[in-house]
């Protein structure tokens, strides 16, 4: 019961600052919303038992990349004239309808989904260690290896091309 | 109202925009009320701005309307760090506008008066430069030294700080008895004293890193630019007005003019800090040397100059510290009077110097210039 | 009840008073001792020998008018000081002042709490602190500030990535992440973290110095510099908890140092019977000791040394302590591999 | 005489000396200035490579009211020479900024003092006084109290300086 009520006042927050994050007029308050948002979804693993993930969820979102965000929001002139506002390309009722499309899916997703329980992929008894930390190592470095190994890749082609974009002289 | 405007910066692919902030004239590290203008790109210093004037008083303006003896009180408000030497150039400017013979006794009063007044002038300067770059516990080891060279000077002339330490023709009275010990227990102090800086600076990596080819400037360029004292000396010019133009007894003095070869900050530095210890050697000199006699020369009732313009100039620790001054006469004050201000001219090349360094070299290289801005705005 | 409830709120209560109360002597302490490295006497006024000056600051910092200007964003300015005082606080939960003793007929483990991944939650909630630096620069809608807040989040960001790389390096010795089995595992090891890991400690401690915004790496707030820094703006016991904050944090770094390096609460050479009679002091205060010593020595660098320029200072974070950093990772890795 | 002198009066006609208390002063054509600058500084035997000091005197009820005065000293031959310069109120005066850079703002202190008009100087702007001064206070006619502070208490000025501080305080 407790649990359930937590779970949902949790929920509730994330949502609410979600929605807060996109109507916000001020775009740094904004990112702070979002920071506020991550820190709701690091409470909620905590509820699952993954405390490991709960705080990386901290130390590299709120703690890392927000602040980027919040740097980029800082320096960046983002006073734009007001006719930048109303632009003629915009196509309202084609996002709309994707949108609509988006949620449609969902909706199919979770109707279904509940049918079937989700199945493990490897399942727990597989795994030689104990430990929230250890289990997560583990999992990463046997059956995810590939698409970890994909990941970091991706992350440091991202950190060159940062790097060519901003330098100004290399 | 300034010249500086903020500027687009373009870059291969984005354009940045520059930031113009003021410096001063409240802030912690522009040694008064300097304010300096500057246009940064990120922490880049593109251009600088000096603006100044915050503390003019009109001395040269109000020296025409004082009389002769009254205008030495003028001359401790410039360089209120070094008091005395103001007070020895404007003396000797008048002296000789006079064709007035001092008393060897009172020209090594003088000598020692000044070597005193520029080993606290640089006590000062080591403080607060270390203070600017961080080191905070220097700052009060070298005010600790200044308080004793306050406390000579409060025994000799019974102030502090502006001192009205001289008189045309010599001195106001004679040395206190004994004094000459003390300031011979003082040198002895000094020379400790010293290396306990030197301990703290001079081969510290951070100190070097901070200040090791920061501003350089080379010697032909420096002297273009009018800089002067110790700051022209660090960048390699053997330029010293006591060894040029000997004054006060200089010339009967024995010392070495040290100086520097990169023109940085670090040279500048060693610069000063040598010139502590041939100070104190020429203080040596002078007190154990001190010849017995008059202190006053033959000082007429009425000082009136005859009609005439002479330029004299002194070595202020801070540089040359000149004086030009035209009598008409026929009245008791001066008809111009006119001081080349070491620190104005010294401080003309702050916009250069900080050119391309970041904002924290700014405040080590307006230490390193050494200035007072009560002389720069006089 | 009394050991689920009652237990952990007094721990929470006496911890957290501790700290402030430390945090305001840890002030006194800093003046006192720059007064004494520089021949001067430091606070004497209020109290014997100036002991109460931390209240007489306290009152005139509360008393002091609150100043919000005009142009700033009213609420993010008034959420910064906040933001960066809380992590400063909460990460003292999973410090372990000592072992588990037998207070009053109960067991109190001398922590408030232990949690499995301990060392990776004082990181990520030190993260978190680097947000009251920025919003305080950027809210002030004043150019030092903001200039300030710059230097001091890149400064944060860089040296997190060595330091935690450091930490990693006890993670491998110690096998845990458990603060309490770091301590533990010193002990079954027979040998501070310290010995057989200099390098880390040494790193672990210069990015503490700059990651709490300490000489010499004290360049967002470098007044010379920046009349003052991120908190120019700020007056009052707003002013006052990005100050408190520093020192929380200062506090913070050295007890994480004493417990990830020098054995935490562990008195020297826990091992050696013959020693038994250090056991006279107990083991939280064995804790205290090392951590004063670190605090000392935070105060020490301030006295001693000039300041780094924010150039010099991102290089060395990036291409002197990080590749050492990684380096030492490496070998601590092969070497525990070799051994095992 | 020395023979910086000797050369100097080849190079620029109509100079004239003066030596007194042992300083050699020479007084120049002031159309001539820059050229005699140049010459002082980069003949070999003058070698003034130092510009000590510049500044003005005013002597009002002559024509050509300003002396304006070049005090050069050479760090190579460590001899000194004052250049002296009679000009006119408004009468245009060519800036040595182009030989010693240490001249700029030393004549904007004597244009700020004297008003005297530096023509080719980089930024002549007021050094001491505030930019929105009226009058030069060095000058020998200006009023020592009261007519300072009056002009600037012209309702009208009064009026210009305010709204342009206001629109300051606005940026």
């Amino acid at each position: 019961m407790g649990e359930a009520i937590a779970f949902y006042t949790i929920a509730a927050f994330i949502l609410g600052f979600a929605v807060l994050v996109v109507t916000t007029k001020d775009t740094v308050h904004s990112v702070l919303f979002l920071v506020l948002d991550f820190l709701f979804v690091a409470a909620l693993y905590v509820m699952l038992g993954a405390q490991f993930l709960a705080v990386i969820q901290v130390l590299v979102y709120a703690g890392g990349i927000v602040v980027l965000y919040l740097f980029v929001v800082m320096l960046v002139n983002l006073k734009r004239p007001p006719e930048a506002h109303h632009d003629p390309h915009r196509r309202s009722k084609l996002g709309m309808a994707l949108a609509a499309a988006v949620l449609l899916e969902l909706a199919i997703i979770v109707a279904s989904g509940y049918a079937r329980a989700a199945s493990p992929t490897v399942p727990a008894a597989a795994i030689p260690v104990s430990g929230n930390t250890e289990q997560v190592g583990w999992l990463l470095y046997t059956s995810y290896l590939i698409p970890f190994e994909i990941a970091s890749m991706l992350l440091l082609v991202a950190m060159i091309g940062a790097i060519v974009l901003a330098k100004r002289e290399l | 109202m300034t010249t500086l405007q903020p500027q687009t910066v373009h870059g291969a692919m984005f354009d940045t925009n520059e930031l113009v902030i003021n410096m001063g004239p409240q802030h912690p590290s522009t040694h008064g009320v300097l304010r300096v203008v500057l246009r940064l790109d990120g922490e880049k210093v593109v251009d600088a701005d000096v603006v100044m004037g915050y503390l003019h008083r009109g001395i040269e303006k109000l020296s025409e309307n004082r009389n002769w003896t009254q205008i030495i009180l003028l001359t401790d408000r410039m360089d209120y760090v070094a008091a005395a030497t103001s007070n020895v150039g404007y003396c000797e400017t008048v002296e000789k506008l006079l064709q007035l013979e001092v008393p060897r006794r009172a020209r090594y009063i003088r000598t020692i008066l000044c070597e005193l007044q520029r080993i606290a002038s640089h006590c000062l300067w080591v403080g607060t430069h270390a203070m600017d770059i961080g080191a905070m516990t220097v700052f009060l080891y070298a005010f600790r030294e200044r308080e004793l060279i306050l406390d000579l000077f409060e025994e000799f002339c019974g102030a502090r700080l502006t001192y009205n330490s001289m008189r045309i023709g010599g001195l106001p009275q004679d040395i206190p008895p004994g004094w000459d010990k003390k300031v011979l227990e003082f040198c002895k102090i000094m020379d400790g004293k010293l290396d306990e800086y030197e301990t703290l600076l001079t081969h510290n990596r951070i100190w070097l890193e901070r200040t090791k080819g920061v501003g350089v400037i080379g010697g032909p360029e420096a002297t273009a630019l009018g800089m002067c004292g110790p700051t022209l000396r660090g960048s390699g010019v053997a330029r010293d007005v006591r060894k040029d133009e000997p004054y006060a007894a200089y010339d009967e003095m024995e010392f070495d003019v040290p100086i520097g070869t990169a023109g940085d900050t670090y040279d500048r530095y060693l610069v000063r800090m040598e010139e502590f210890r041939q100070s104190l050697r020429i203080i040596r000199q002078a007190t154990e040397g001190l010849p017995e006699g008059p202190i006053v020369g033959k000082v007429p009732r009425l000082i009136k100059p005859p009609a005439g313009e002479t330029y004299h100039a002194i070595e202020s620790p801070k540089g040359e510290l000149g004086y030009f001054i035209v009598a008409d006469g026929k009245s008791t004050n001066p008809y111009r009077f006119r001081v080349r201000p070491p620190s104005f001219c010294n401080l003309q090349a702050l916009p250069r110097l900080v050119r391309g360094h970041l904002v924290a070299d700014v405040v080590a290289l307006i230490g390193s210039i050494d200035i007072v801005l009560g002389e720069v705005d006089r | 009840m009394i050991d689920r409830f009652v237990i952990p709120l007094l721990k929470i209560l006496v911890v957290l008073n501790a700290t402030l109360v430390g945090v305001t002597y840890m002030v006194l302490l800093e003046r006192k001792v720059i007064a004494w490295a520089q021949s001067r006497l430091g606070p004497m006024r209020v109290g014997p020998y100036g002991v109460l000056q931390p209240v007489a600051d306290a009152i005139k910092l509360m008393l002091k008018e609150d100043i919000t200007p005009r142009k700033a964003d009213r609420w993010v300015f008034t959420a910064a000081p906040i933001i960066s005082m809380v992590p400063a606080l909460i990460v003292y939960a999973v410090i372990p002042f000592g072992p588990t003793v037998r207070l009053f007929g109960h067991d109190v483990a001398l922590s408030v709490t232990d949690i499995n991944v301990g060392l990776l939650y004082i990181v990520s909630v030190a993260s978190v602190g680097v947000y009251g630096i920025i919003l305080a620069g950027y809210a002030s809608n004043s150019k030092f500030p903001l200039l300030s807040s710059l230097r001091a989040s890149a400064q944060l960001i860089s040296y997190e990535v060595a330091v935690t790389l450091t930490l990693v390096s006890v993670i491998l010795m110690s096998g845990t992440l458990s603060m309490i089995g770091i301590v533990n595992s010193q002990y079954n090891a027979r040998v501070w973290f310290a010995f057989v890991q200099p390098m880390a400690f040494v790193i672990f401690f210069i990015g503490g110095l700059a990651e709490t915004n300490r000489a010499p790496f004290d360049l967002p707030e470098a007044e010379q510099e920046l009349t003052g820094g991120f908190h120019t703006e700020y007056s009052g016991m707003r002013f006052a908890l990005f100050f408190l904050a520093e020192y929380a944090n200062m506090i913070v770094v050295s007890s994480v140092a004493t417990t990830l390096f020098f054995g935490g609460w562990l008195r020297p050479f826990p091992n050696v019977a013959v020693l038994h009679f250090l056991d006279i002091v107990p083991s939280w205060m064995w804790f205290l000791i090392k951590s004063f010593v670190f605090l000392y020595i935070f105060i020490w660098v301030r006295a001693t040394l000039p300041r780094y320029r924010y150039d010099q200072l991102m290089r060395l974070g990036w291409k002197v302590l990080i590749p050492l950093a990684i380096a030492n990772l490496v070998v601590t890795g092969i070497v525990k591999v070799i051994l095992s | 005489m020395p023979a910086f002198i000797t050369s100097l009066q080849k190079v620029v006609a109509g100079t004239t000396l003066s030596l007194y208390l042992g300083d050699w002063t020479v007084i120049v054509p002031a159309t001539h200035i820059v050229q005699a600058t140049h010459h002082l500084r980069d003949a070999p035997e003058a070698a003034f490579d130092y510009l000590s000091d510049l500044t003005a005197t005013d002597w009002p009820p002559r024509a050509e009211r300003f002396d304006v005065i070049y005090c050069l000293y050479s760090t190579r031959h460590r001899h000194r020479v004052r250049l002296k310069v009679k000009v006119a109120e408004n009468q245009p005066l060519a800036s040595v900024t182009g030989v010693w850079t240490a001249a700029n703002w030393l004549e904007r202190e004597v244009f700020d003092m004297f008003g005297v008009n530096f023509t080719g100087h980089p930024d002549r702007r007021r050094i001491l006084m505030p930019d929105d001064w009226q009058g030069y206070p060095q000058r020998k006619d200006y009023p020592l109290e009261g007519p300072g502070e009056l002009l600037m208490e012209n309702p009208l000025d009064w009026l210009k300086l305010r709204q342009a501080r206001e629109e300051a305080d606005i940026e």
